[in-house]
């Protein structure tokens, strides 16, 4: 019994945290290598902090392309279980090196170019989709760490980049010389546009609420606890709530993945901006499309999900970067589920839920962090605080639901049976 | 169910007395008989049928096109079939032929049907025309335009009269009877010694290979 | 005549809109829980998950199922026990047209009853099984055997006699049910026929006696006639064909 | 409503104006959506459709004129080519179209087995309905792969009982070519009666979805006269209200023995075509169950008929079934030799489609997508 005991005590006190602590240090490996080389060469300051810069985009570059592989396995794999199929299970053990199959055709696929299409554009769009979400990427902060750019106006920098999508997109579907890529291309600026609005209003609470556009101390914010286990989440407010699920929801359209997948429609315009490209140039979009979907939903879980920090108290030990990816997977997964389930909407019906339902709602969340903000910290406060918040959000909900929406409401069909 | 022909024609030739149908006997089991109406009355007889109140035909289901050919040259045909007769056949009489078109009424309102009725074309060459009943039956828009391209018919008065299923720019009539198949298909080697030998004329190079598999034997 | 009903107590569909102003979303969720249904018990449910792995693993063959035809021989020898006389039945009425026989004659030019050339084009053929059907020597018959895939498009689907005959137990492997009602009727007919045969030879013989005796008679006579119809028939032509 | 009739206000092509302004696209042949290789020339103001004009023919292999060159049972195989989602149908409405030239009769057991078989190819092609509509509607999938994990069951049962998967040539001149296989009858029980679960967890997925609700409902729409004028039968017919089925109608082979009702709606619009064949799938059901308990011992086939040898005296006959797209006829024409003279097919998807340009008018491009789902076409059967 004793020396079981003793084992255990040890395993706790010494061993685990030590693996946990190394953990949570290994991103900053390739950071620490460099800064030791530099030391000992006594290489000069500025040259430090330049390879300093650039081993930390190299970590971040190859841990997303990595994520990239991987996820666009997990997402073929998931859906085919949601169709009750088995997915890609052919190449290497559960279909690992799909991806590196992938690839490889992707490379050696003939480079097709309409003659209609402007050349040097057409060129040069792929590779503009993937600058700005990798920019995006970073400046989120992964773990306590790490993070790659701390900026002191993280998050402006983060709308600002994201917005540079737009533009590639609509340049891609301009210089194909095509009219389904056209389409495309109109569909995305219009619905990227839009949808950056209740994306942006959405996350003004959160900056009300922690005084600052620094994505690392927006985490931290949420890094504490209420009542010594409850973590501190946004998304654990009223106003976060519905804040985070328009964030959510714009998140999805930002990321054109379904039921907001209209650019690249494939049912109607074939594959929207994409139809004209193939080879690399279409990897290139498919990776600058899942890159900014981590980008986007890394932002969704730094603003509204506690970003790296645990969900409970005594969850902590586990290396930060660790929740944040989890979180992702969470995320990305849930957008999958809803994949496999819905059917896309119109144009219009899309245009309509964004100005007549998510940019209310989120509007409304404005005063209502303003509210919880007054009422301050503790249990009493707490409880008053969704006491007032809650009808100031619900009210106006269904008044936006109700009224403005009405003309949404589906009819009741009346179906007859004759002889 | 079944709707008497003769009754109809009667009322046909009573209301509409400057119209000159003829009744025709089918003498197949199915006992549809069907009523010859004359090319210029027909769209006057669709309407009546369509919306006088004892009929109530509102439903053109089918509408298909017939290729008649020439009378001497269906002698012939029945002469290569049977050889037991004697060549009496050829002299006959060489009647033009007729593009036929044969149109399914059902009413949808009475639940009856179906009411089969004809238009013959004067001959298959220049008078090949007959009003078309798009005006009357917006079904007909599309299985006009099929039997216009299939068998050259003309229909006169239709909305939007092109090729439907064969190309544009396509000049023959593939379901006319003296139709002749083009022999400048995409070759492929195939045991049936005519296809072969009219693919052999069209592409003499390339011949060998299904003799050879013969050979091999 | 004509009923009325809602669409509740008729069948299970859900008045739709309803539920919306119960819940907005009530539907989206209903499909998300659907399809999660699917997600977790494809993990541990056959019938969720119906992928068959095919290289390895095979979904069975039901015993009906048809794909190309194939020809068929009695006994050991492929070449002396083809049933098929090169009637030409199942080449004019094949659909697509894809049989092609060539009769098989003798330096005379008599027929032997056999092909010569039996050819059928796997890439043209469409598998309806009317050759099966419409021959009356109990010669053709639909092979189940799919995995076909061949290099040349032309030369390699062309069958002919060499990759079309095989041989009655193979017939009794793939369709054991058909194959024995066949061997029993071939059986019966064979021993009628050996019945009439024997009869016929005897009325044969009786008649060539006959003949020779007229024939004496006549040469006796010295009025000498040939009679081209009294040369009998081969007994296999008539035989056969019934 | 409203929308549409505010977009038609506006000058389109036909009043000649703006017309430098459209955007010309063809919708097809390749296209993900057309279901085959159909096209459409679509001209669009923005994303409205202001003109839309279909091309068929991309398949067209003059089905017609093959069938006049061969024996009357040598196009039985070619018309599962038809609508090959529903061979069997297909086969049904030949047979019954050369059993009226020939005055054929058939024995009772073959009729039940062509109404098992009609009927279970009608739930078969009214569930792979739901799942190309979804696909169209921009679902990824998940509803065609359960209704391909129904179909496949059915491909089991068809293969057992025909031969062939889906290119069946069962149906023969007088009966059917071969006689239930022992068991099979057990089997079809089996399924049909697990139906209903499947039909439940589907309309669960579908029929109240939001947004399926808002990208159906009002589309599409056109008064059930104008359907009738433009010959538009089966589901679409009775989603418009019109209660006309071919099976009530003519009650051809022995549908006048069984209990089932006839759906039809109200509007007409892309929700209720989908509606109505929930509906109908379930009517179908009940008849099957009928069917299955009641079937007959006795003839597969009537004994008298040689089909391969058939022949009619001169005449001509048309003979129609309710196919699961609509009316499918086949008008034969005979003039006393082996191959008929005139052999001409009433494809219900080639005629339903006349109305497509009116349904599309002033709609956005992602709704000509959803109409032209919820006709329910298979180009094998248009362009023949």
């Amino acid at each position: 019994m004793n020396f079981l005991a003793n084992q255990v005590d040890l395993s706790n006190a010494v061993d685990a945290p030590a693996i946990w602590t190394t953990l949570e240090a290994l991103p900053q490996l390739p950071n620490r290598l460099v800064e030791w080389v530099g030391f000992q060469m006594n290489a000069p300051a500025w040259l430090a902090t330049l390879l300093g810069m650039l081993v930390s985009a190299a970590v971040v570059v190859g841990v997303f392309l990595t994520c990239f592989a991987l996820v666009s396995l997990v997402e073929r794999k998931t859906l085919a279980r949601i169709q009750n199929r088995y997915g890609p299970n052919r190449v290497g053990p559960w279909g690992l090196f799909q991806p590196v199959a992938d690839g490889i055709k992707m490379l050696t696929k003939e480079d097709i170019v309409p003659d209609k299409a402007e050349k040097l554009l057409h060129l040069i769009a792929p590779i503009m989709i993937v600058i700005p979400a990798v920019l995006a990427l970073g400046v989120l902060p992964y773990g306590k760490e790490w993070v790659p750019v701390n900026l002191e106006l993280g998050l402006l920098f983060f709308f600002a980049v994201g917005a540079m999508t737009e533009l590639s997109v609509f340049i891609a579907g301009w210089a194909s010389g095509s009219k389904f890529p056209m389409l495309g291309s109109l569909r995305a600026i219009s619905q990227m546009v839009s949808y950056e609005l209740p994306l942006l209003i959405s996350a003004i609470g959160v900056i009300m609420m922690t005084g600052s556009m620094s994505l690392p101390s927006i985490v931290e914010h949420q890094s504490q606890y209420n009542f010594g286990f409850i973590s501190n989440w946004n998304i654990f407010t009223p106003w976060g709530l519905v804040g985070g699920i328009v964030f959510f929801i714009a998140c999805i359209a930002e990321a054109n993945r379904c039921p907001f997948d209209l650019p690249e429609g494939e049912s109607e315009i074939v594959a929207g901006h994409m139809t004209e490209y193939s080879g690399f140039k279409y990897a290139l979009f498919f990776m600058g499309e899942y890159l900014g979907l981590f980008a986007i939903s890394g932002l969704f879980i730094t603003l509204f999900l506690g970003g790296w920090s645990a969900p409970f108290a005594g969850l902590e030990f586990v290396p930060s970067w660790l929740w944040f990816f989890g979180k992702l997977v969470c995320v990305i997964m849930t957008m999958l589920w809803i994949r496999g389930t819905w059917m896309r909407v119109r144009m219009d019906q899309l245009m309509r839920f964004c100005w007549l339902f998510l940019i209310p709602l989120s509007l409304l969340t404005i005063p209502a962090a303003g509210i919880w903000r007054f009422c301050g910290d503790g249990f009493l406060a707490g409880l008053l605080g969704w006491g007032v918040t809650i009808p100031f959000l619900i009210i106006p909900y269904i008044i936006i639901t109700v009224i403005l929406n009405r003309r949404l409401a589906p009819a009741t069909r009346q179906y007859h049976f004759a002889e | 169910m079944s709707i008497i022909v003769e009754e109809i024609v009667c009322q046909l030739s009573k209301d509409l007395p400057n119209v000159e149908v003829m009744y025709l006997e089918n003498p197949s089991p199915s006992e549809q008989h069907s009523i010859l109406v004359e090319s210029d009355d027909l769209v006057e007889v669709m309407t009546y049928l369509r919306d006088s109140s004892g009929l109530e035909f509102d439903y053109l289901s089918n509408l298909s096109g017939v290729d008649w050919p020439n009378a001497d040259v269906a002698q012939k045909v029945a002469i290569e079939k049977s050889e037991a007769e004697s060549e009496e056949g050829t002299e006959s009489q060489s009647t033009d032929g007729f593009l036929e078109v044969v149109y399914h009424l059902y009413s949808m309102a009475r639940k009856e049907g179906p009411l089969v009725l004809r238009a013959r074309t004067q001959d298959r060459g220049e008078n090949n025309s007959i009003a078309s009943v798009t005006p009357v039956y917006r079904s007909a828009e599309f299985q006009e335009r099929e039997a216009f391209d299939l068998f050259g018919i003309d229909f006169t008065g239709h909305p939007d009269l092109r090729r439907i299923l064969m190309w544009d720019e396509y000049e023959d009539f593939p379901m006319r009877k003296d139709y002749v198949n083009p022999d400048d298909y995409e070759y492929e080697p195939t045991p049936h010694a005519d296809t072969l030998k009219r693919a052999e004329v069209h592409y003499p190079q390339e011949e060998p290979e299904p003799v050879e598999s013969k050979d091999k034997r | 005549m004509e009923s009325s009903a809602n669409t509740e107590n008729a069948t299970a569909s859900k008045p739709p809109a309803e539920q919306k102003w119960i819940l907005p979303g009530w539907g989206l969720y209903q499909g998300l829980v659907v399809t999660a249904k699917n997600f977790i018990q494809s993990y541990y449910k056959k019938d969720r998950l119906t992928t068959v792995q095919y290289p390895e693993e095979r979904a069975p063959i039901s015993p009906n199922f048809r794909n190309f035809p194939f020809l068929v021989h009695d006994g050991d020898d492929a070449d002396a026990g083809l049933r098929c006389t090169a009637c030409s039945i199942c080449e004019k009425s094949c659909p697509p047209q894809c049989i092609y026989i060539v009769l098989d004659r003798d330096e005379n030019g008599k027929s032997k009853k056999r092909p010569k050339v039996f050819e059928i084009d796997l890439s043209v053929c469409m598998n309806c099984g009317i050759c099966a059907e419409v021959c009356p020597f109990d010669s053709i018959y639909m092979d189940n055997e799919f995995e076909l895939s061949k290099d040349d498009r032309f030369g390699d689907m062309l069958y002919g006699l060499d990759r079309l005959v095989k041989s009655t137990d193979y017939h009794a492997k793939i369709r054991p049910e058909q194959a024995a009602a066949v061997a029993a009727s071939r059986k019966a007919a064979a021993e009628k026929k050996e019945a009439a045969a024997k009869a016929k030879a005897e009325r044969l013989k009786k008649k060539a006696e006959e003949a020779k005796l007229k024939k004496e008679q006549e040469e006796k006579g010295g009025d000498a006639q040939d009679d081209a119809d009294g040369t009998p028939t081969p007994p296999s032509e008539k035989g056969d064909t019934k | 409503m409203s929308r549409k009739e505010n977009i038609l206000s506006k000058p389109t092509l036909e009043t000649g104006a703006d017309e430098d302004q459209l955007l010309r696209v063809s919708l097809g042949p390749q296209h993900p959506s057309t279901h085959g290789v159909f096209r459409m020339n679509v001209a669009l103001d923005g994303e409205t459709v202001v003109s839309l004009k279909p091309v068929f023919g991309y398949l067209h292999r003059n089905h017609e004129k093959i069938a006049e060159n061969i024996p009357y049972l040598g196009s039985m195989p070619y018309t599962d080519r038809l609508d090959y989602l529903c061979p069997l149908t297909n086969n049904h409405a030949y047979a019954l179209a050369v059993e009226k030239l020939g005055g054929i009769e058939v024995p009772e057991r073959a009729e039940y087995i062509r109404i098992i078989t009609s009927e279970l190819t009608r739930v078969m092609n009214h569930t792979v309905f739901m799942g190309f509509f979804l696909g169209d509607l921009g679902a990824w999938g998940s509803a065609l792969m359960y209704a391909f994990r129904e179909r496949e069951k059915l491909f089991d049962l068809f293969e057992e009982l025909t031969g062939a998967r889906m290119m069946t040539n069962y149906m023969r001149f007088g009966g059917c070519r071969n006689d239930l296989p022992a068991g099979w009858i057990k089997k079809a029980r089996t399924f049909v009666d697990g139906y209903d679960a499947f039909l439940d967890e589907m309309e669960s997925l579908i029929v109240g979805n939001e947004i399926l609700l808002a990208r159906t409902q009002n589309i599409g729409q056109i008064s059930k006269e104008r359907m009738i004028n433009a010959g538009i039968t089966g589901p679409m017919l009775r989603a418009a209200g019109v209660p006309y089925d071919i099976r009530k109608v003519d009650a051809y082979g022995i549908y006048d023995r069984f209990d089932f009702k006839i759906p039809y709606g109200e509007n007409g619009d892309c929700y209720d075509r989908m509606m109505i064949r929930f509906l109908e799938m379930r009517e179908s059901l009940k008849i099957l169950k009928q069917a299955i308990a009641d079937i007959p011992e006795g003839d597969f086939v009537n004994p008298k008929v040689k089909s391969a040898k058939f022949k009619a005296k001169p005449g001509e006959a048309y003979g129609r079934i309710e196919g699961p797209k609509g009316e499918l006829g086949f008008h034969l024409i005979s003039d006393g030799g082996v191959n008929p003279y005139r052999y001409h097919v009433r494809p219900p998807s080639f005629v339903n489609l006349t109305l497509i340009e009116d349904m599309c008018l002033g709609l956005d491009l992602a709704d000509v997508v959803v109409i032209l789902g919820s006709v329910d076409i298979v180009l094998g059967e248009v362009d023949r």
